[in-house]
């Protein structure tokens, strides 16, 4: 029954030797959350897929799960160590919670090469040498999604199912809220003031029962205070699964998922769609690197190809449309992606003011990448928590 | 119904409880089964009733073998046996407890339940409120609801184990009227007990057991002479030696002086208590069950804080102090539920005297077993020292419980003393209390056994309705004087004259 | 107002696999025998329940594989403590301990995928009328049932001849040995029924509540369902509305992140489990010796009133609980 | 006679242990995996290389704190699950020293955040110990429900006070600084000190219990708490100074995962490893003299788990199971508790 699981089996047999490097390259992979969860790691697993794929006499090992709720007495480091143990010379590793037990394994091990995927520790100047960030600019993904949004509610209600409190967080949010407000204001005609924006959050990147809050619960919350739309910003697909459950008892209620590309698909009914991660090009970028022994530290925040979002050699940023959007809103959703991607529309423009009326981006100035990067509030207009 | 048991064998271990016992009882007649503690009468009893099977033998109805599984097929062959503790549902109303697995068909209805209930009891004399819990009634009544209950299940043959052991003297009166009125109406009843005169005003024949066995073989027509059936029971060692001991001078101070107390326990409330317990003393509490003496006694062992007053120890003031700091002061508290509240089942003589020790960190373990020794020489309890107390036998668990005393204590709070210990045993056992009272304790016991307070007492204390009345020397008092006082006549009279 | 409803119809749904568990509970220990194990019964048999679902894509197929579970679980427990005489509450725990870690081991390949659902059903012609269609018609199956459960359970205990000998189980085996009645079988009997409640509550929440799978997916639950048996003073009706209370408890904690922004929701959503225990604390309180001989010096006035409250508040455990019998 | 005695008690836990693995190779099989390779990993793998010792020992050093703790409360008749909490506490307590005044020379901090540590888990016990004799509050539920209130307040620590610089997240404090850590061997996580802790820990409690008076007396409240009660013991305190006793060495286990394990405070600082202990108490009877060895056991499947999912694709949580059903089993093996029914 545990079939669902082939990559981890060294029985596989070794791959056949490769003309290129002769030997097999094995990478591995410490995902925070199971490989299935329809989301976060379920992208970066099927992108490993995607390398094995790609690149003949590359080998894939991986350990999931690793979080305090689900194995309370494994901790990052020990979870390298076991894959290094099995021969791994490029670890991955996916969580900004795993940042610093990367950089102790890293220290530990400065023969193999380590991808810290969301973090910044290279750009702090914190990690060692053999470690590189890598990041997809999801402020994009977002914004559609909030726009996709935006031209759907009825009530005016969005509700952003978050997951804890980060500056990665805090930006993906407030870029879900320009791009809502924009949409709102250009396409519905309707004021920003009539426009409800609440993120709740539930204090990790899934539900972990007894530590974070429920997502379940949180989504049906939404639904019961009237929020006719759920954006998704955590790893699991909750919000979609009780939108659709909420759709189905008789309710109106849409979600836009988020992370995995499939997503939609646990209730296509009241899908709008899904921004999502492509990590496979850019992982099989760095594992040739890797192999190739040209490893060298650094931060990367790649944007998604402009010319084809949904490409999935070239774009590590995509947006699939949903069933649930409708033509007509679907036609104004491109014109927008369009305006995104020809440079005509900038988001990050200011004026643009905090939760506490600080100036974020001050009037006539668009913010640069560290801003974004390190955005330090939720914007004005957004009912939530900035900071815990 | 007529009852008859042939070669009926039931073993517990090692213990030959019945041993090849036939008898029979004729109907329509109260038949008595008397014998020592350990006897084997309850066991004769519980496998009449299903409750217990037989290793061997069988039992016959009317002459027709039949095999009781359980008490379901006893009472459906229409035995029915009422518990030495009745065993109702204290939680539940007297209808409920009627009703509760009652066969199927008897009652058709909660209200036809209660009318045939409120019929009998009017026939038997019996008072009963339907609704009442029986957690709130006395154990005398719990027993004649249990009686009701199996006649009106059905059943032809009552057992009767040891129904006047925590009952009254008026009580008892009721509870016979009724036996005679239910033999009368054909139905046969056994009834067991350790007393003599009870079988000899209720009963028809006499069964005496001893050691397993029916002896002498066969039933005995009563009336029997009282000394004859006490040889067959105990030997020798039953034969009579009270003999009444002036009372000395008494020139300690008092174990015990209450102030002005004012104690509530439940919905019992004793108002304003004065007295005084001297050392060197026996005093006997007497009075139906819940009139006032268990309350008495954890008063006096500090275990309830009077809500106004003073309790003096020794001189000293403990009042609301605890019962470990009246146990510091010399206080010795015997419960009637040895293995319950009393020892530590699980734990040896060796470990019990290891606990007394109060000084030092380490255990002395040696010092502790050379004491065991010496307590099961002097109270020659039937063990060794590293035996658990759980193993031991009602009787010696009692005599341990009284060898853990230590020697210094002051006062002896026993509550029944001698529950169901045969005579021999409780014979024993009060010689080690009269013991200690001629060392300078101050012994206070509760008992509903009226003739163990005439016995045993120096003085004598009536609890009526949660009044305490005076001391009264035991020597100015008779039993019929001592029972009417219990009932409440003559009491209010006792009280003002004080 | 029309938000307080729909608030109101949100605590009854979110209380239903509590109220399932609880009454299961609730039987079980009127019948003499505590089923410590319930967090892990609950999760085994949320597992199961939504793994057979998965695979046969029948929900009522999940819920009859739950109860299976919650009765085996309860048979394992009647075995080694009924039986075999051991702990109730030793056996219990590690039955709960043992059931989660078996639930995330054979669980693991069902970890967050899609499943079915119960579907949502209103009730027709109930379901719209005012307020009381919101609050009690417009609801799934399994909803519906846990409020016919309340109702149905105290009338089991308080109505019939099976009632009077569940109740005596737990309070004196042994009166109940001498009528005649085979302890040991009923106290099963009891057992398993109780389980097989637990059971669907556990796949209650799997293919309804909560759906789908994940580790630890009911989190506390089953130990917050003892607690509330216990506040509940083994009363049904009670322990409903100690369910009720818990479910309100934990909306409330969800929302209270934009209400109470300085406190952590963290800190918050855990609050229900511990209020449940304060509450049952101060319940105990009200009712021991120390307050009662307070009240006992107050005037009359006061007295009567107070010692009332108390008098309802208090819940005395069946006397035999926990207890093992043994055929004499 | 005495030589079926001798038999049945050779055979009985024999028989436990086969009935143990005869259902844990059930759930084994139900996933296709060859049981032999299971078993192998779970049992052996601890043992397999220098770094899995090291942290077999690294895990089996708060566990037998806590288990130890635990023996303690199961002879004085209280099934302490709160021993989680207390963990809990202990490792919050812990953290104020070490947060407060990083400068002091590191092994006064540690003394300090031991002293604390001990502190806070006894502080926790004993409010369960008041709960149940003011509150008539089973320690059971008492110790679940301050368990909850603990893991909130660590949560509480976590996302506020003691968050990290920029982020609010439920991952932890951040990392203490290096020189606060506790030495370790080498490149293993092995810190000695904890081990060492823990054996004395061990030593003490085992001559506590079965030497002192004290011990006799929390066993004789532990049997029969109104009896001890009549015989002089102060039953009520028994019960409480065993319970911050437990409590004690539990927040000495929590203190140990801060200084040694995560270098951090984290929500689940107490990973199971209090539960885990409770199931090590009940197997081992609270018998201090096979704490030491089942401790090493559960340790070793624990750790020994960590690789089924790499090499096998199955769960870790096999580990629990199989310790669930050794106790589970050995329970069945045991006398029967009523034998000591009352008589008279
Ligand atoms: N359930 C039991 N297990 C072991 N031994 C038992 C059991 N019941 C009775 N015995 C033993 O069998 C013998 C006869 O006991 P039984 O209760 O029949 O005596 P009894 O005549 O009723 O005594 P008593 O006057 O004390 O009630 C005693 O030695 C007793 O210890
Ligand atoms: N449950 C038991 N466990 C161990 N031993 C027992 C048990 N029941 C009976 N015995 C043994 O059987 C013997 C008889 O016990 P029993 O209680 O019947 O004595 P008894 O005749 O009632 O004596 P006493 O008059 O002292 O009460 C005891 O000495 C005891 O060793
Ligand atoms: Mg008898
Ligand atoms: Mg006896």
């Amino acid at each position: 029954a545990c079939g669902t699981q082939p990559a981890a089996q060294p029985t596989a047999g070794p791959a056949e030797p490769t003309s290129a490097a002769g030997e097999e390259f094995t990478f591995g992979m410490v995902l925070v959350g199971p490989i299935n969860d329809g989301g976060w790691n379920q992208a970066h697993y099927e992108a490993a897929q995607y390398v094995v794929e790609k690149l003949p006499g590359v080998k894939f090992i991986y350990i999931d799960k690793v979080n305090p709720a689900d194995r309370p007495n494994v901790k990052v480091e020990q979870a390298i160590e076991e894959l290094i143990g099995q021969g791994a010379r490029l670890i991955i590793t996916n969580s900004a919670e795993f940042a610093d037990g990367t950089n102790v394994a890293a220290a530990a091990h400065p023969e193999v090469a380590f991808i810290h995927a969301s973090g910044d520790k290279v750009l702090t100047g914190e990690a060692p040498a053999n470690v590189r960030n890598l990041m997809g600019r999801m402020e994009y993904g977002k914004m559609i999604a909030g726009c996709a949004a935006a031209l759907t509610t009825e009530a005016g209600r969005l509700a952003y199912l978050g997951p804890l409190i980060d500056p990665e967080t805090r930006r993906l949010v407030n870029s879900t809220y320009l791009g809502a407000r924009y949409c709102w204001e250009n396409y519905r005609g309707r004021s920003a003031d009539d426009l409800a924006f609440k993120v709740t959050w539930i204090g990790f990147w899934f539900n972990i029962p007894g530590v974070t809050l429920d997502p379940t619960k949180v989504a049906n919350d939404f639904i019961n205070e009237g929020y006719d739309v759920i954006l998704s910003g955590i790893d699991t697909t909750e919000a979609i699964v009780e939108a659709n459950k909420a759709t189905q008892a008789g309710k109106r209620v849409f979600a836009v998922p988020y992370d995995f590309k499939g997503a939609c698909a646990q209730g296509e009914a009241v899908c709008l769609g899904v921004p999502y991660f492509n990590w496979g090009p850019d992982y099989k970028r760095l594992v040739e690197l890797a192999r190739a022994g040209q490893w060298e530290p650094a931060w990367e925040w790649v944007g998604p190809n402009w010319s084809n979002l949904n490409d999935p050699d070239t774009s590590m940023i995509g947006f699939v449309k949903g069933p649930a959007l409708s033509a007509e809103n679907a036609a104004k959703l491109d014109e927008f992606i369009a305006k995104l991607a020809d440079g005509s529309l900038n988001l990050f423009t200011g004026p643009l003011y905090y939760q506490d009326g600080s100036v974020f981006v001050p009037e006539g100035q668009v913010a640069d990448d560290k801003t974004i990067w390190y955005t330090s509030q939720l914007l004005a207009g957004i009912e939530g928590q900035s900071a815990p | 119904m007529r009852i008859t048991v042939e070669h009926l064998t039931k073993r517990f271990g090692s213990v030959l409880a019945n041993n090849r016992l036939t008898i029979s009882f004729a109907a329509g007649q109260i038949h008595g089964v008397l014998g020592e503690n350990g006897a084997g009468k309850s066991t004769l009893m519980k496998l009449l009733s299903g409750y217990m099977q037989p290793d061997e033998g069988q039992i016959l109805f009317d002459g027709v073998p039949s095999r009781l599984c359980g008490p379901a097929d006893a009472l459906k062959a229409g035995v029915g046996m009422v518990h030495q503790e009745p065993l109702d549902v204290p939680a539940f109303s007297v209808l409920e407890n009627l009703l509760c697995a009652a066969p199927r068909g008897v009652f058709s209805s909660r209200r036809a339940a209660q009318t045939a209930l409120l019929e009998l009891a009017e026939r038997l004399g019996f008072a009963v409120d339907p609704a009442a819990r029986l957690d709130q009634l006395t154990i005398g009544q719990r027993q004649q609801i249990e009686i009701m209950r199996l006649l009106l299940c059905g059943a032809q043959v009552l057992i009767l184990d040891e129904p006047t052991t925590g009952i009254t003297a008026a009580q008892t009166r009721a509870l016979f009227a009724a036996l005679r009125q239910i033999a009368a109406e054909g139905r046969t009843i056994l009834f067991v007990s350790h007393k003599l005169e009870e079988v000899a005003e209720l009963c028809d024949t006499v069964t005496v057991l001893r050691n397993g066995e029916v002896v002498p073989p066969g039933q005995l027509p009563m009336p029997q002479p009282q000394e004859y059936l006490l040889a067959l029971m105990f030997g020798d060692a039953g034969a009579s030696s009270a003999v009444y001991r002036p009372l000395p001078a008494i020139t300690a101070p008092p174990v015990w002086e209450l102030r002005q107390v004012t104690v509530r326990s439940g919905s019992l409330q004793i108002h304003d208590l004065n007295h005084t317990f001297a050392a060197g003393r026996i005093i006997g509490l007497a009075g139906l069950d819940g009139s006032g003496q268990q309350v008495l006694l954890r008063l006096l062992a500090g275990q309830i804080t009077p809500e106004r007053g003073q309790v003096l120890v020794n001189g000293r003031d403990l009042t609301g102090a605890g019962s470990l700091a009246f146990r510091q002061a010399g206080i010795e508290y015997l419960p009637a539920d040895r293995l319950h509240d009393g020892m530590i089942g699980a734990f040896s003589l060796t470990d019990h005297f290891a606990l007394l020790q109060r000084n030092g960190m380490i255990v002395d373990r040696r010092s502790a077993e050379e004491l065991a020794r010496q307590a099961i020489a002097d109270y020659q309890i039937k063990a060794t020292p590293i035996t658990p107390i759980a193993a031991l036998s009602g009787g010696n668990q009692q005599r341990a419980m009284l060898a853990l005393v230590p020697p210094n204590a002051r006062g002896i709070l026993a509550e029944q003393p001698t529950r169901g210990l045969d005579v021999a045993s409780a014979r024993a056992i009060w010689g080690r209390l009269q013991a200690r009272r001629d060392a300078g304790c101050c012994v206070v016991f509760a008992s509903p056994d009226l003739d163990e307070i005439m016995e045993y007492s120096d003085e004598v204390i009536v609890c009526f309705a949660g009044r305490i009345g005076p001391p009264m020397p035991r020597a100015l008092l008779s039993s019929g004087r001592l029972a009417e006082l219990i009932g409440g006549v003559g009491f209010e009279a006792l009280v003002e004259a004080v | 107002m029309n938000q307080l409803w729909i608030d109101i119809a949100a605590v009854l749904a979110a209380a239903s696999p509590l109220v399932i568990a609880a009454m299961g509970e609730t039987i079980s220990e009127r019948a003499g025998v505590i089923n410590l194990s319930l967090d892990g019964t609950m999760l085994l048999a949320a597992m199961t329940g939504f793994a057979v679902a998965v695979t046969t894509q029948n929900v009522l197929l999940g819920f009859v594989a739950a109860a299976l579970i919650g009765a085996l679980v309860a048979v394992v427990l009647g075995v080694f403590s009924i039986t075999l005489g051991q702990s109730q509450t030793a056996v219990g725990f590690v039955l709960a301990l043992l059931c989660t870690d078996l639930s995330s081991f054979l669980g693991a390949p069902f970890v967050r995928l899609p499943g079915p659902a119960v579907p949502f059903m209103p009730i027709p012609g109930l379901a719209d009328l005012p307020v009381v269609g919101t609050l009690f018609f417009r609801h799934d199956p399994v909803i519906y049932a846990s409020f016919l459960l309340i109702p149905a359970t105290a009338y089991l205990l308080y109505a019939t001849r099976v009632g009077l000998i569940v109740r005596a189980l737990g309070e004196r085996p042994a009166a109940v040995y001498a009528r005649g009645v085979d302890v040991q079988r009923w106290r099963y009997a009891m057992l398993i029924l109780g389980g097989v409640l637990v059971g669907i509550a556990g796949a209650a929440f799997s293919l309804d509540l909560k759906q789908g799978w994940s580790y630890r997916h009911t989190f506390g639950s089953g130990w917050i369902v003892l607690a509330i048996v216990i506040f509940g003073g083994w009363r049904p009706l009670r322990v409903a509305l100690g369910c009720y209370l818990f479910a309100a408890l934990e909306i409330l904690a969800t929302r209270s992140q934009s209400a109470l922004p300085d406190i952590p929701a963290q800190l918050v959503q855990v609050a229900p489990f511990v209020l449940m225990i304060l509450v049952l604390a101060l319940v105990n309180l009200a009712s021991s010796p120390l307050i009662l001989r307070r009240v006992a010096t107050l005037p009359d006035v006061w007295q009567r009133p107070l010692l009332a409250v108390i008098g309802r508040l208090r819940a005395t455990a069946p006397a035999a609980l926990g207890q093992p019998f043994e055929r004499p | 006679m005495k030589r079926s005695t001798l038999i049945t008690q050779a055979t009985r836990p024999l028989l436990a242990l086969l009935a143990a693995f005869a259902f844990t190779t059930l759930a084994l099989l139900s996933t296709g995996v060859s049981p032999l390779d299971a078993y192998r990993l779970v049992l052996f793998g601890a043992f397999s290389t220098p770094v899995r010792l090291s942290d077999m020992i690294m895990l089996a050093a708060p566990l037998l704190l806590c288990a130890v703790g635990l023996s303690i409360t199961f002879a004085g008749g209280l099934y302490n699950l709160g021993v989680e909490g207390q963990m809990i506490m202990g490792a919050i307590a812990a953290m104020v020293p070490l947060r407060l005044w990083p400068d002091v020379s590191p092994p006064l901090l540690w003394l300090l955040a031991a002293l604390c540590g001990m502190a806070g888990g006894a502080f926790w016990a004993g409010l369960i110990g008041l709960l149940r004799r003011y509150a008539g509050v089973s320690e059971i539920f008492a110790g679940l429900g301050m368990n909850f209130l603990a893991s909130g307040i660590a949560m509480y620590m976590v996302l506020g006070p003691w968050r990290r610089q920029t982020s609010a997240s439920l991952s932890g404090t951040d990392l203490l600084p290096r020189e606060l850590w506790w030495p370790t061997i080498d490149r293993l996580r092995l810190a000695p000190a904890a081990p060492v802790i823990a054996l004395l820990a061990l030593a003490v409690v085992w001559w506590a219990l079965t030497k002192t008076r004290w011990g006799l007396e929390v066993r004789a409240v532990g049997l029969n708490p109104a009896a001890a009660g009549r015989l002089g013991v102060a039953a009520a305190r028994r019960m409480l100074e065993t319970l911050a006793a437990c409590g004690a060495l539990a927040g000495l286990a929590g203190m140990v995962q801060v200084v040694a394990v995560h270098h951090a405070l984290i929500p689940n600082i107490s990973s199971g490893i209090g539960l885990l202990g409770l199931l090590v108490a009940l197997l081992a009877r609270a018998d201090p003299r096979w704490l030491l060895p089942v401790t090493i056991a559960f340790a070793a499947f624990t750790v020994g788990s960590i690789q089924l999912p790499l090499t096998l694709g199955i769960d870790s949580a096999i580990a629990g199971v199989l310790q669930g059903a050794l106790v589970l089993f050995a329970l069945a093996t045991r006398v029967r508790k009523d034998t000591q029914a009352a008589r008279g």
